[in-house]
């Protein structure tokens, strides 16, 4: 019980407290059917999701989760959903047949999950590094990774370029 | 500073992606000029792989290795590769505004395919595997005046990001029991942790994402309507080029698995069985090629399985024959079909009636290439499915190689249903006769001579995909 | 609560959240949400990973940057070929788009 | 070629035979549209053979041994079939019967069948028939003589369904043949059953080694039982007799040819040219006489309700063949080999005078005959009347010798019912020739004379400006025939001498019974069967011959009788009836049905069940994007599950 | 004398590849010369049938085996030889699939659609039946089997008659299904010998194991036996022959079917003994069921094709019967049956192409009285049939001859059916000569015009081979046994 008080028990709060951000926000962002709800669940959900990063001792990546996330995926859903805006104007009827299919195919499938993360016996590495600092993931970016690297700028540009010509947006096209 | 010779090939695609970016900014590039460009680039692009053919060694700390396998698959994708962009002469499937970037987006696609059969690092597999994903998502909604087909680009994504989001939280899992990222680390782990039911749904996850992208059931999902909606060089292109890269990381894949545990062995089978089955049983019913040689797909993704799963030097280097062999009829085919229907609207196999008399070396090709697909000797398809077989039996499995034999049959079916269409049936109106070009007419003597000679003198192509199974186990 | 399961099962939970959101929203841009949330479940996982059992303590992170920046590509093209298709079919309910079958 | 005139004898067989054939392959290839010439190679090649036939018979009269020459046909390790001839006293007999025959029907047809549109084939087929039954004849082994008695059928078939625009007369071959076959089965079944017991099929070593006893007793009996059935297929016994008087539907001049010497007569001839090997087993013996005795008893019967003159002949003819086979059975070798030689010649005789009959009045009917005036034709009136006299049995004809003889050897069997059987069928005989002969030579104006039927007029478009040189081809023959008849009887003493005198075997048998017949019975025999005879003939002179006769015959008082005579005892609706139930309603509508329905069936159904699965599996592949994903999911998870559990 | 010089010249090969140079030389020639199409198909026919005598003539029956053996390794790594030969048993078949295919040109002489593509396919055809044939090689024999099939599509759907279609499909499918099974079975064999070889006679020498051969053997028997008609496997047979055209029925029935039964002689029996003596009974039993059923279902046929195809199904029921009594006259008598069959087949089937290409009826009851027109095409026709009801000296009787002995020994009750049947099928051929050819002048066919000589020729020919062999009996027997003797002393 003593977990509860001091400063671990304020940082058990807070874990709680993110993971309830984060569980309430995936919810937000699953269920309701406004889009724009939907958009601030997934908002919520991503910001829990860096506070599982920091818990997981990782301040650098939280920064990076909110920044891409939040700051640019986010937000870039939100200008697409602004520039197909009727579309709330349709409300579909809900199919019985697909609910129960993918509420009973998530269910199973967490369920498995769930089974396999209790029976799998983890086992930690021999040997552990301690090394968390940002420069060895920079170092290891620019090395072993270098070509991973490389590629997700490719893959960037291609989505930029992607995006551009398939949403015709393109100069030619507008013009 | 040698060491980027290796890479050589992969730079020159880099460099030739860099020309058709640059095209692309270009205010107005004219088609045949980029046509030209393009076949001449991509042709290059066959000798500068050709050329890489023996080399050998490792890259970015091992996390890319060139071997004689993924040399021989980056051949193929290059030839793929080429073979596509040399019937995009009347590419009236994509807006003309937009040729450009579909020659860029395409260089992209085999540039990542190309790095996709040398990476050998999880991460690295992973992102090149986005990145020919990214591009074909971005090929396929290309298609002008879509209409009917507008639907199959948001299809393709969906099925494909969560395809790549289940291969991902496989990959983590992976990555949790074994430690590490780089295949050959994780397949010295697995053994030990087999046992684990993580690793387990971690491996399966992940192999989705490869199985997939060949699509063999139940991830096929996305392949028939993929096939149909986009533009037919597309099309092509999924399903040689990309093909070839599918069967590559398959047969990594699971050759570096090399468990040859009962269960995965058993799992392989029920799933090549499954896919052959369905794939040519819904085959049947279909009226529009392209779908139609979806499905023959997936049922062929099912026999490359089939020597995949045998899990011996002879068994992969089968399955390599088998890609070899599925490159060439499959193209032999989609070319037909691309220039038949030269206008870029899909083609029904009744709109086939009269081919022999409108273009006689196009239906032969034709004919060759489905009778090639169905197996039926001497073309190279059957000497596939034979050494695929053959593999299959040396391990004794006997039933799974009957109920290949019982499939194949039954997709001779459908594939004699459109060759009917093509010698038998009478028009229903007056078609024009298919122009074919110089380019045509030699590219499909060529194929013709490659299906039937690769099928009759297979020697020296089997001593080929040997030694390229030899260095996949090294 | 600082185990390796707590956070597996949190991933776990986005992760089918995630594919219960893409099994059944009729919205286009839900299910793209609904994918962003399955890849960072699997970003959870590596996390995870990475700071209770694996040896070098960069890697993890390292993954977990990069499929940041897949899911943002994959969101820009995602969005674009919505946007397509909205422009074609005045619609984004992914009902709406069953020509293809059989 | 050196060797052909190195040995006469094997040239004389050789060119006796094959010539036959090569007449017909050159008629047939080359000279089909000139007639006269095919006719002219035809009677050459036969006439030829008719002198090889006489020379082989006077060089090897005195010979003694048998002369065999054999070449292997087909040979492997397990089957010898040679090809080749045996030329014993036996063989040469018949060799010189049938060429005379064949050669006499040959010229006499140049008569018949003047002008008719298939002259060229009918003497191709002739030319084929003699080729197969000379072979046949001089076979010296059973497969050979099986594959030219199979040939013989064949060409039989051809010629009785010569007019085969007529559907009776296709239908009557196809009888013939089927009928034929269905004896020939047995036949070569129970040639296949020897071969595999004993091991060799050659007429002189069955004989000797069944004779020897080295063949063991059961297979001897089981395989004659079945060879027999080629004889009662072929000699048209009972059961098997009906195709016999269907088959006078082809030309006269070849039913004089098939039922009189030749086709017919090879199941009598078969019979008795292994005649010690049936002898061997008693069992086999007593079926023929049994079967022998009712094929002639029915068959007579059958003669004395018709009013179709060949039907007549072709009854007599499937009786007198039962009564060889009678003799037989009851061990007379000689007596039914003398039988046979005489019977040919005086049967021979009676369809030829028919055949001029009929070319004359273009009708089968003896009493529209007999009105329009049959007697006026002189040389077939006597000679048809020689050869009823001969039939009947009455001296100083030859069918009274051979008769004699036969009813000698039934004599010595121990049962007499044979004997009587015996009595009875002359008696019959007797009758049923006298009718006929009464009906043409002296017909009564009668009030009931059917209209002419035109169907029967074969030779409806012969043109009158023939007749003359048409009637005295046929006529030559003829009363060649008749003088033959007349006389063949003295030469009973010579040819017993000669045919059983060289075959050891034979000669136990044959010279012993007949010994034994010239004993104080024989005279008391010969009464009974010459006042038998006698009788039938006065009875048929009382009803038919008189002046005052009705010419009726008694049978119409028994109606049901007549009826039954003259439907053949009903065996052919029986058989009929059997085949429809059994063959076509049967078997074969089973077999059809089950063909289409069950087997096709089953294979087109799998065909549509493919599709049809095809097309219910095509489901799962929906236009919707979210039931598809949960079939991949689905899928992933079954992939889980079969790893789980 | 020239057999030393024929021993080193590769003239198996030459056969093969004058087809497969006949095929390419067709397709060159083109569209509108469809006479020089004909001329040049008929050069190279009579030059294969010069060449398969020449092998015929020279080939020594005295030395037996193998002879004019080509062998080379073409495949390393698997061990596929390209390995030729010639024996007793082949020998005659080179022979038939020579003549049925000159005669077959000679029969088509009137084609007039598309002809270069019929010709051009016929070779493809032809190709895959001398492939087979001639190969020693378990591979090449399985890749000449499916090149003789799958032209059979395209003939049939392009050039056929009754329900071409649906026959074409029925045909290619069921044929392809049986090669299903034959895949599975040579391969299955090759991996037990130790997947290093696929020469049959190495194979052969290994010894497999009894519970391989049984599996194998079964298979091979299933596979190749649809082609060979065996029941219950034999429907395919009566749709197909009536779709497909005269000439494409002629090599279909004549030769094609006898691969089947070559196969299961070739491959089956040579490479499983064991399997065989394992599945004799059954072999025996289906190839009597065979006999009897196809006579008595050809006994209700109205179609002129439809009845050869049951005969046939009921005549490659006594090959089956041959082969699976496993003497030396069983087998004798069932390769002597193979080809004298071919040969009967063919001319069947060339005649019933004349008639019905004239009078485009081949329904029995419309027909009746054509001897009266057409006499000479009418005697083709029944002497055929006389051929088929098992006359002597026409060769199939030495076959069945050969065949009933054996049969009668080896299984007693199945031999004696069999040989009753012959009664059936006596019947029903008379039946269809009787119905279609005898009977009154048909008006209808009043005007048609008997067969000229040219056309003539090709069914002279076949008469005259039918008439030759089956006068002269050891001209192919001997050759047949010098194979047969010492592979049934080894098994």
């Amino acid at each position: 019980m003593s977990a509860w008080f001091g400063i671990e028990g304020v940082a058990h709060l807070a874990f709680w407290v993110v993971v309830g951000i984060t569980l309430g926000g995936a919810g937000l962002a699953v269920f309701p059917r406004n889009i724009l709800h939907n958009v601030v669940g997934l908002i919520l959900a991503l910001s829990g999701v860096a506070g599982i990063y920091l818990f997981l001792g990782s301040m650098f990546i939280a920064l990076m989760q909110l920044l891409i996330y939040v700051g640019a995926i986010c937000i870039a859903i939100i200008f697409a959903i602004m520039l197909s805006r009727p579309l709330h104007l349709e409300v579909p009827v809900r199919r019985l047949p697909k609910v129960v299919g993918g509420v009973g195919a998530a269910l199973v499938f967490f369920l498995g999950l769930l089974g396999v993360i209790v029976k799998t016996c983890w086992q930690a590495a021999p040997e552990r590094g301690t090394d968390w600092s940002i420069k060895t993931i920079g170092d290891l970016l620019l090395t072993r990774y270098d070509l991973a690297f490389e590629v997700i700028s490719l893959v960037l540009l291609v989505a930029i370029i992607g995006a551009i010509v398939t949403a015709g947006f393109s100069r030619r096209l507008s013009s | 500073m040698m060491k980027w010779v290796l890479f050589s090939p992969e730079l020159y695609y880099v460099v030739m992606a860099a020309v058709f970016f640059f095209m692309s900014l270009e205010r107005q590039a004219e088609p045949r000029k980029l046509y030209k460009w393009a076949v001449i680039l991509s042709g290059v692009g066959v000798l500068a792989t050709v050329l890489g053919a023996r080399l050998q060694g490792t890259l970015f700390f091992d996390a890319y290795r060139i071997d004689l396998f993924s040399q021989v698959f980056k051949i193929l994708i290059a030839i793929g590769t080429f073979w596509v962009m040399l019937v995009c002469s009347e590419l009236k499937g994509v807006d003309e505004r937009r040729h450009a970037e579909f020659y860029f987006l395409m260089t992209i696609c085999t540039l990542a395919m190309m790095m996709l059969v040398s990476a050998v690092e999880l991460l690295t597999i992973y992102i090149t595997l986005e990145l020919s994903s990214y591009s074909l998502f971005l090929l396929v909604p290309m298609r002008k005046h879509d209409g009917e087909y507008a639907e199959t680009g948001i299809k393709y994504f969906m099925i494909g990001a969560t395809a790549s989001a289940m291969m991902l939280f496989g990959l983590s899992y992976l990555y949790g029991v074994t430690h590490t990222t780089y295949v050959a680390e994780v397949v010295k782990a697995l053994p030990r942790v087999f046992n684990q039911p993580a690793a387990v749904l971690g491996l399966v996850l992940a192999l989705a994402g490869f199985l997939f992208k060949q699509a063999l059931f139940p991830f096929h999902i996305w392949a028939p309507d993929v096939y149909q909606g986009s533009t037919n060089q597309v099309a092509a292109y999924i399903a040689t080029g990309s093909k070839m890269a599918a069967a590559a990381m398959v047969i990594r894949f699971i050759g570096f698995g090399n468990a040859d545990s009962g269960y995965f062995v058993q799992l392989l089978m029920v799933l090549s069985v499954l896919s052959m089955t369905f794939g040519n049983l819904v085959a049947i019913i279909q009226k529009d090629i392209k779908r139609l040689l979806a499905y023959s797909s997936i049922a062929h993704a099912g026999y490359m399985l089939i020597g995949i799963l045998t899990m011996t030097e002879q068994g992969y280097a089968s399955a390599i024959y088998y890609a070899l062999a599925y490159l060439i009829m499959n193209f032999a085919c989609f070319m037909v079909i691309i220039k038949v229907a030269d206008d870029g609207h899909n083609l029904q196999i009744k709109e086939l009636a009269g081919l022999h008399k409108r273009s006689p070396l196009l239906a032969m090709t034709l004919m060759l290439g489905l009778f090639g697909l169905a197996g039926i000797p001497p073309t190279v398809g059957f000497t596939g499915k034979f050494l695929v077989f053959a593999a299959a039996l040396k391990k004794g499995y006997l039933i799974l190689v009957i109920i290949g034999m019982v499939n194949a049959t039954l997709s001779l079916y459908y594939y004699l249903i459109v060759i009917k269409a093509a010698y038998l049936l009478k028009p229903v109106r007056e078609y024009l006769p298919v122009r074919v070009d110089g380019v045509t007419r030699s590219l499909s003597i060529a194929l013709v001579v490659l299906m039937i000679c690769v099928g009759i003198f297979p020697d020296r192509f089997m001593q080929l995909t040997e030694a390229a199974a030899a260095a996949l186990l090294m | 609560m600082n185990s390796l399961s707590t956070y597996l099962i949190l991933a776990a939970m986005l992760f089918c959240l995630g594919l219960l959101g893409v099994l059944q929203r009729r919205n286009l841009i839900g299910m793209l949400i609904a994918i962003e949330l399955m890849l960072g479940g699997a970003s959870i996982n590596f996390m995870a990973f990475n700071r209770f059992l694996a040896p070098e303590p960069a890697v993890g992170q390292i993954i977990t940057l990069f499929v940041m920046g897949i899911a943002a590509a994959e969101a820009a093209i995602g969005l674009s070929i919505i946007l397509a298709l909205f422009r074609q079919m005045r619609s984004i309910n992914v009902e709406r788009a069953q020509r293809l079958s059989g | 070629m050196m060797w052909l005139f190195k040995d006469p004898v094997l040239a004389a067989a050789c060119t006796g035979t094959w010539l036959p054939f090569l007449a017909m392959l050159v008629i047939l290839i080359f000279t089909r549209r000139n007639q006269r010439l095919s006719a002219g190679i035809s009677i050459a090649s036969i006439v030829t053979s008719l002198i090889c036939a006489i020379y082989l018979f006077t060089k090897l009269f005195h010979a003694g041994v048998p002369v065999q020459y054999e070449v292997a046909w087909a040979m492997t390790p397990d089957l010898y079939v040679p090809f080749g001839y045996l030329l014993d006293p036996h063989s040469l007999l018949m060799l010189l019967i049938v060429a005379t025959i064949a050669c006499l029907v040959q010229i006499y047809s140049v008569g018949y069948m003047a002008g008719d549109p298939g002259f060229s084939r009918y003497y191709a087929f002739q030319s084929l028939f003699a080729w197969a039954m000379l072979t046949m004849v001089i076979a010296p082994g059973m497969l050979q003589l099986y594959i030219f008695w199979e040939l013989v059928g064949l060409a039989s078939y051809l010629l009785i369904g010569y007019y085969y625009e007529k559907y009776s007369a296709s239908q009557a071959g196809k009888k013939a043949f089927v009928v034929t076959r269905l004896g020939d089965i047995g036949f070569f079944l129970g040639l296949i059953f020897l071969m595999l017991g004993y091991g060799d099929l050659g007429i002189l070593n069955i004989n000797q080694a069944a004779a020897g006893h080295q063949i063991p007793g059961p297979l001897v009996t089981i395989s004659a039982l079945l060879i027999f059935c080629g004889v009662i297929g072929k000699s048209a016994q009972f059961p098997l007799l009906t195709w016999l008087p269907d088959a006078m539907e082809g030309p006269t001049p070849v039913s004089a040819l098939l039922h009189s010497a030749t086709m017919v007569a090879a199941g009598v001839y078969m019979m008795s040219r292994i005649f010690p090997f049936f002898a061997a087993s008693p069992d086999a013996m007593a079926v023929a006489l049994a079967i022998g005795t009712v094929t002639m008893l029915l068959a007579s019967t059958m003669a004395m309700a018709t009013y179709d003159l060949k039907q007549v002949w072709a009854y007599s003819t499937v009786s007198q063949l039962g009564f060889m086979v009678m003799g037989l059975g009851a061990g007379g070798y000689f007596a039914g080999v003398f039988h046979l030689t005489t019977h040919a010649g005086f049967k021979a005789l009676l369809f030829l005078c028919s055949g001029m009959f009929i070319h004359e009045f273009h009708t089968n009917d003896m009493r529209v005959i007999g009105q329009s005036g049959g007697r006026n034709l002189k040389v077939p009136m006597i000679s048809m009347t020689i050869g009823a006299l001969a039939l009947s049995g009455l001296f100083p004809f030859s069918g009274f010798f051979s008769k004699e003889a036969i009813m000698g050897v039934l004599a010595q069997h121990t049962n007499k019912v044979w004997l009587f059987a015996g009595l009875l069928g002359a008696l019959m005989t007797a009758y049923y020739s006298f009718r006929l002969i009464f009906f043409v030579a002296l017909p009564r104006k009668l009030a009931t004379v059917p209209a002419e039927d035109h169907g029967h007029g074969h030779g409806a478009d012969h043109g009158d400006e023939h007749h003359g040189n048409a009637y005295w081809a046929m006529a030559w023959p003829v009363m060649f025939l008749a003088s033959v008849t007349c006389v063949l009887g003295f030469f009973q003493a010579p040819l017993e001498q000669f045919l059983t005198g060289g075959h050891a075997a034979a000669a136990a048998h044959g010279a012993g019974q007949e010994g034994a017949g010239h004993g104080m019975g024989h005279y008391v025999l010969l009464a009974g069967a010459i006042g038998c005879a006698l009788a039938g003939l006065a009875w048929a002179w009382v009803e038919f011959g008189r002046k005052r006769a009705p010419q009726e015959g008694f049978l119409k008082k028994f109606p049901l009788a007549e009826i039954l005579f003259a439907r053949r005892w009903y065996l052919d609706d029986f058989y009929r009836k059997a085949l429809d139930t059994l063959v076509y309603g049967g078997l074969t509508s089973l077999f059809t049905r089950n063909d289409r329905r069950v087997i096709d069936g089953a294979i087109d159904g799998i065909c549509k069940l493919t599709v049809g699965t095809g097309r219910m599996t095509s489901f799962m592949q929906s236009g919707m994007l979210q039931y598809n994903l949960l079939v991949m999911v689905a899928g992933i998870g079954l992939v889980l599950l079969f790893f789980f559990i | 004398m020239a057999s030393m010089e024929l021993a080193s010249f590769p003239i198996l090969s030459t056969i093969l590849l004058s087809t497969i140079v006949a095929l390419l030389v067709i397709m060159l020639i083109p569209e509108d010369r469809p006479k020089l199409v004909k001329q040049v198909s008929l050069g190279f026919a009579a030059l294969g049938v010069v060449l398969s005598l020449l092998v015929y003539v020279s080939y020594d029956v005295d030395k037996g085996g193998l002879q004019f053996v080509e062998r080379f390794l073409w495949v390393q790594s698997i061990g596929i030889y390209w390995f030729t030969a010639v024996d007793g048993i082949n020998a005659p078949m080179l022979i038939l699939t020579a003549v049925v295919l000159f005669t077959g040109v000679l029969t088509m002489w009137e084609l007039e659609t598309r002809v270069k593509e019929f010709f051009a396919l016929m070779y493809l055809l032809v190709a895959g039946v001398y492939g087979v044939f001639m190969s020693m090689d378990l591979f090449w024999i399985f890749v000449w089997y499916d090149v003789s099939l799958f032209p059979m599509y395209p003939l049939i759907a392009i050039w056929g008659g009754t329900r071409k279609e649906y026959g074409a499909m029925k045909l290619t499918l069921y044929l392809l299904a049986g090669s299903a099974l034959i895949l599975p079975g040579i391969l299955y064999v090759w991996a037990v010998g130790g997947g290093h070889t696929f020469d049959l006679f190495e194979l052969q020498r290994m010894g497999l194991p009894a519970h391989v051969q049984r599996i194998a053997f079964i298979m091979l028997y299933l596979g190749f036996g649809i082609l060979a008609g065996v029941w219950p496997f034999h429907t395919w047979s009566p749709v197909g022959h009536v779709a497909a055209p005269t000439a494409v029925s002629m090599i279909h029935a004549g030769v094609l079917m006898k691969l089947g039964a070559y196969g299961i002689l070739r491959v089956g029996m040579t490479l499983c003994p064991e399997g065989l003596g394992y599945w004799a009974d059954l072999m025996a039993l289906l190839a009597t069921i065979g006999i009897v059923y196809g006579a008595f279902v050809g006994l209700a046929q109205t179609d002129l094709k439809y009845v050869i195809g049951y005969s046939s199904v009921s005549h490659m029921g006594i090959v089956g019967l041959g082969l699976a009594t496993m003497t030396v006259d069983g087998i004798n008598g069932a390769v002597f049956q193979m080809f004298s069959h071919g040969v009967m087949t063919a001319l069947f089937f060339s005649a019933v192409g004349y008639i019905y290409d004239r009078t485009h009826t081949k329904m029995i009851p419309e027909l009746g009285g054509l001897s009266n027109t057409m006499p000479v095409a009418s005697a083709f026709f029944i002497i055929a049939a006389f051929c088929g009801v098992g006359v002597p000296c026409m060769s199939s009787f030495w076959a069945e001859l050969l065949v009933f002995i054996s049969a009668v020994k080896t299984y007693p009750v199945r031999g004696v059916l069999a040989v009753i049947s012959l009664v059936v099928s006596a019947l029903f051929m008379l039946r269809v000569v009787q119905k279609t050819f005898y009977g009154p002048r048909n008006e209808r066919w009043e005007h048609i015009p008997d067969v000229p000589l040219a056309l003539a020729t090709p069914r002279i020919i076949l008469v005259g081979i039918l008439v030759f062999f089956g006068l002269f009996p050891r001209l192919i027997l001997d050759v047949i046994q010098s194979a047969v003797v010492p592979f049934v002393s080894s098994l």
